[in-house]
């Protein structure tokens, strides 16, 4: 039904002894924790605790201070995840449809047009830029790059922002079906998302 | 009069006929003016028959900075008044006014090689024609850059009354500057300083370009609200 | 008023963080430097064609600062709020611009005096030379807020700004340039002042106008 | 306690018969309602419904294609509101701190820096530029803008987004003492933010 | 490679929509045109002091477009799905900086010959000016890619980015104008084929060096 291939059960994540700090602040210290094929991880933590610090580190964006993370299982290291930050990544000139051949060639997959128009209901703005777009609108955008190329890790942060009930019960499928093909998500966000997590880790000093 | 096309519909009521008629007089005018001008007129007693590149040069010159004038007025109207027609008007002539400017620059430099002896010259009216020019085209460039079509209308509304400024100085840049191109000898005040052989095919020639800049602005204007109202019909389509 | 003061404030900052007139100046240097680059080293050419190019540095480097001044107000949001300040938006332009002009174009006047030497203008040129780039980079500023606005919400906007505001640049480059190389002295001045208060005038309105419409 | 004054029982909303549309597309037609001193109004609607066009066209941001809009009660029409987007309005290099003055200039008010910083828990961000700022801080400091300036009627889109649980309380807050004081505010969510709506507006078409 | 060929129709596409070529044209078009505004109309002085100023002109219209060529990027958060993206890094720089000189580049070298004529070039040099604009456009772009990422986390970065662009335009510049003014021409186009196949072979990966170091 979509452009996500199944992923056997050999995905994993291991975060392990994480610090992370920004600037002179050290965010926390001594994180750990582990997720296997399947898992939701759900990430907690008031604004300015460190969510979206330790999904870039998570992401290789970031450096730790101290410790270690590892994640293995995909082919390729450069195959083995997306990240679907705060910033949609979008450019405001650019047409839907653009973005969608832009990810699907830049990520190695296919653009799905169809499938993203029904699902996440882009139909109408396919054509239009990204500028004239409503928030949801733009999130909703964003989130189809995870079915554009099949990636067994999803990094996501509150994927939820500017959804609105449909957006929002699409985005619980989309992590249900990848889940059952034996992908991970990890998801910061401030209210449950609403499938239950495997398992929930805390951020905070 | 202003009053009465103020209505799309009547306007392109009168359009319909009104584009024909003046293109049909600019083509007489033309009939008359070219084998005048080529043949019937006077080699100048310096120049000699290069003299003859002035009949499509000057009125060139003239109708690129009365084109302008007219934007910048319909510019105005569209701004003050919000009327739509103001603001198509204002699009519509530009193209022939960049035309009618490129022609003036173009016919200027062709002349100019046997005349002073070089292509271009960086003296005042050469370079303030150069620069009504490029004028032309940012309010081109802006127009298109802009997808909502009044947002659109009003910036470069904007755009064009600024840029008028540039008007004055065209015109007078011979006079402030001593340069090597010719004051003006007909339009100035004290009546006409040439010669009248000369005159009868410029004035000629020069009411076909006015001719010819009034039917061709009215067709674009025409197609642009052709455009529009195709753009309206398929939205009601659309959403019925 | 302390809206006025306000944004003026605000902008020096910004202008000034981070290296502040440091690197309008780097350009301006840049700019002049490739002058004598690109035409060798003949002493006599640079002595005529030289000092005039500080006009077109000048020039190039208050357009180079143009491009982002309401595009990025406009994409952040802040152009909202400015549009909802009990402050009369010109004014707020108007603040802009003089902050624009102070972290930027005073220093490039300044900074005309090392140049217009390197580009061989005689010393007791210099002063001049300062005075006349002071008053031009006000007269570049005020029209270039005109066309910052016009084009704020164009992508790539940076070079149809150009293609808006050279045009409106010639007259005091070239009034300017004749300052430079030492002609007609006190008419280009009154030239020159009379750009500067043409454009202060016109200047906000026009981009006032122009940015109201900027906001959908 | 803060920097809002009192405002009368004259304050008032009146929308209507408002359509609006966007490119070539009708959002809505024909919507009214009304809103009087003390009111808390939320609007609803899913992603492109036209949420925002509306805040904005009520903020005098986007004109209407037919329909009034009359907000009256406020001594001054430019002292009338605030409007709090999607957009923070923020710039990146520049501090928490500068923007509380930049606003007090700039919609006459104080900075009310120490109230901002225990209410909205920015006391260690204060002196950070906005770059470094997490979402949910940055959100705090867009909604600082209410109390530096007072203002009868604020109209918020989205406020809660990407605030944590103790955000969300102190804008809850922030409204209950807004509608005390006789103020009106007009908020889109896509969940109720807590304070019981007196009505509801729901935009489609 | 699929990576590589849509971030290069991509970034051709935002560089061509509204307006495309034509407005870094109007920019070269505008500053040339500047010249002899602050030069005046010396004829003599002009053809030759007028060719090489085509080269500084064409240097100026590269610089402005690269100043946001990846600040932009980092701020909406493109950046980061580049850096994740399994394509190398250094192939993707490349791919934008081809795009840019297909888009900019390319336009700018033929339009060098109207503006080398309006600034007095004799006409039989004409197609070398165009060749060697175009080599030397390629060598400004593949170079300036260092730059701009360099200044990609920078406010208000495209002036340092001049400050740190500009001396490595000076190579071509000069070998460009000596082509330009007639001079030496076989010996200069080895050179700019050199500074535009040095700048290719190191601008990406320095400048997707300093990419990876932009994403905190
Ligand atoms: C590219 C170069 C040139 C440009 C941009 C240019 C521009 C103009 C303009 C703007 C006018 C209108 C004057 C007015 O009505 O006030 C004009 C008129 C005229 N031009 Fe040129 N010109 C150029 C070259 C030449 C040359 C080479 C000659 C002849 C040697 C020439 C001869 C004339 C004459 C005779 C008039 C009519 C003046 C009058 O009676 O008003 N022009 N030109
Ligand atoms: N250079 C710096 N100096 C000091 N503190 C910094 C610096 N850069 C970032 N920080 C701090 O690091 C924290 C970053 O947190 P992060 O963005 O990871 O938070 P978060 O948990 O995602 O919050 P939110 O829920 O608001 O998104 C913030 O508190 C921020 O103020
Ligand atoms: N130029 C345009 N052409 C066509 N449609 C447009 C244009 N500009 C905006 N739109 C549409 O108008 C709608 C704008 O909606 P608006 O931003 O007001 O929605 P919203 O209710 O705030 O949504 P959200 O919950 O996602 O924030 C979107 O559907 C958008 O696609
Ligand atoms: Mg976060
Ligand atoms: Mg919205």
């Amino acid at each position: 039904m979509n452009a996500r291939g199944p992923f056997q059960d050999k995905q994993s994540i291991r975060v392990e002894a994480l610090s992370l700090s920004r600037g002179q602040r050290i965010l926390f210290e001594n994180l750990s924790f582990a997720a296997a094929s399947g898992d939701y991880v759900e990430v907690l933590g008031s604004n300015g605790s460190g969510k979206t610090s330790l999904l870039r580190a998570m992401a290789g964006l970031l450096r730790p201070s101290g410790g270690e993370i590892a994640i293995e299982g995909a082919d390729e290291p450069s195959l083995a995840l997306h990240y679907v930050a705060h910033a949609n990544g979008l450019k405001r000139e650019t047409s839907v449809r653009e973005h969608l051949h832009y990810w699907a060639g830049l990520f190695g997959g296919s653009p799905s047009e169809d499938f993203v128009a029904q699902m996440l209901d882009l139909a109408r703005v396919m054509a239009l830029p990204v500028r004239v777009l409503s928030q949801g609108q733009a999130r909703r955008l964003a989130l189809a790059r995870l079915v554009v190329a099949p990636r067994p890790i999803w990094l996501l942060d509150e994927p939820g922002a500017a959804l609105d009930d449909a957006g929002k019960a699409v985005l619980n499928e989309l992590i249900a079906a990848h889940r059952a093909n034996g992908g991970i998500v990890v998801a910061a966000v401030h209210e449950p998302l609403g499938p239950s997590p495997s398992q929930t880790i805390r951020v905070s000093r | 009069m202003f009053a009465f096309l103020a209505n799309p519909a009547r306007f392109m009521a009168f359009s319909a006929w009104a584009a024909p008629i003046l293109f049909a007089g600019a083509l007489i005018l033309f009939a008359v003016g070219v084998p005048w001008a080529l043949f019937y007129s006077p080699p100048d007693y310096q120049m000699g028959d290069t003299v003859r590149i002035m009949y499509v040069h000057v009125p060139a010159a003239w109708w690129s900075m009365g084109a302008y004038a007219f934007m910048a007025g319909a510019s105005f109207v569209g701004l003050v008044w919000r009327h739509v027609l103001a603001d198509v008007a204002a699009r519509a002539a530009a193209p022939v006014g960049a035309v009618f400017a490129a022609v003036c620059l173009i016919t200027g430099s062709l002349w100019g090689a046997p005349t002073w002896g070089t292509w271009w010259e960086w003296d005042g009216r050469m370079t303030s024609m150069l620069v009504l020019f490029i004028t032309y085209l940012g309010y081109i460039a802006l127009w298109s850059s802009i997808e909502d079509e009044e947002r659109a209308a009003r910036l470069a509304a904007i755009l064009c009354l600024v840029g008028a400024i540039n008007l004055p100085i065209v015109k007078f840049s011979v006079d402030w500057w001593s340069t090597l191109h010719q004051p003006a000898s007909i339009m100035r005040s004290g009546g006409a300083a040439i010669n009248g052989e000369m005159l009868g095919p410029l004035l000629t020639l020069g009411g076909a370009y006015l001719l010819l800049f009034g039917a061709l602005t009215l067709m674009n204007m025409r197609a642009a609200i052709f455009r529009r109202r195709v753009e309206s019909a398929e939205l009601r389509k659309a959403h019925a | 008023m302390n809206a006025l003061v306000a944004t003026f404030r605000r902008e020096l900052a910004m202008l000034w963080a981070g290296g502040g007139a440091l690197t309008p100046l780097g350009y301006f240097f840049g700019a002049t430097m490739l002058v004598p680059l690109a035409m060798g080293p003949d002493r006599a050419l640079l002595e005529t064609a030289g000092p005039p190019l500080v006009w077109i540095a000048a020039a190039l480097s208050v357009l180079a600062m143009l491009e982002r001044l309401f595009q990025a107000d406009l994409e952040d949001g802040s152009l909202d709020q400015m549009l909802l300040s009990p402050a009369p938006l010109e004014g707020l332009v108007l603040a802009k611009g003089a902050a624009l002009w102070v972290a930027i174009g005073l220093p490039l006047a300044l900074a005309g005096a090392p140049v217009a030497i390197a580009l061989q203008a005689p010393v007791e040129r210099i002063p001049l030379i300062v005075a006349s780039l002071a008053l031009g980079t006000a007269a570049f500023v005020s029209v270039g807020l005109i066309g910052a606005a016009l084009t704020a919400s164009v992508k790539r906007g940076g070079v149809l700004l150009a293609l808006i505001v050279l045009p409106l640049f010639a007259p005091p480059i070239i009034f300017g340039a004749s300052v430079a190389s030492g002609e007609d002295v006190s008419a280009a001045f009154a030239i020159l002042g009379g750009c500067a208060l043409g454009g202060l005038a016109l200047g906000p309105i026009a981009a006032a106008a122009a940015l109201r419409l900027q906001a959908e």
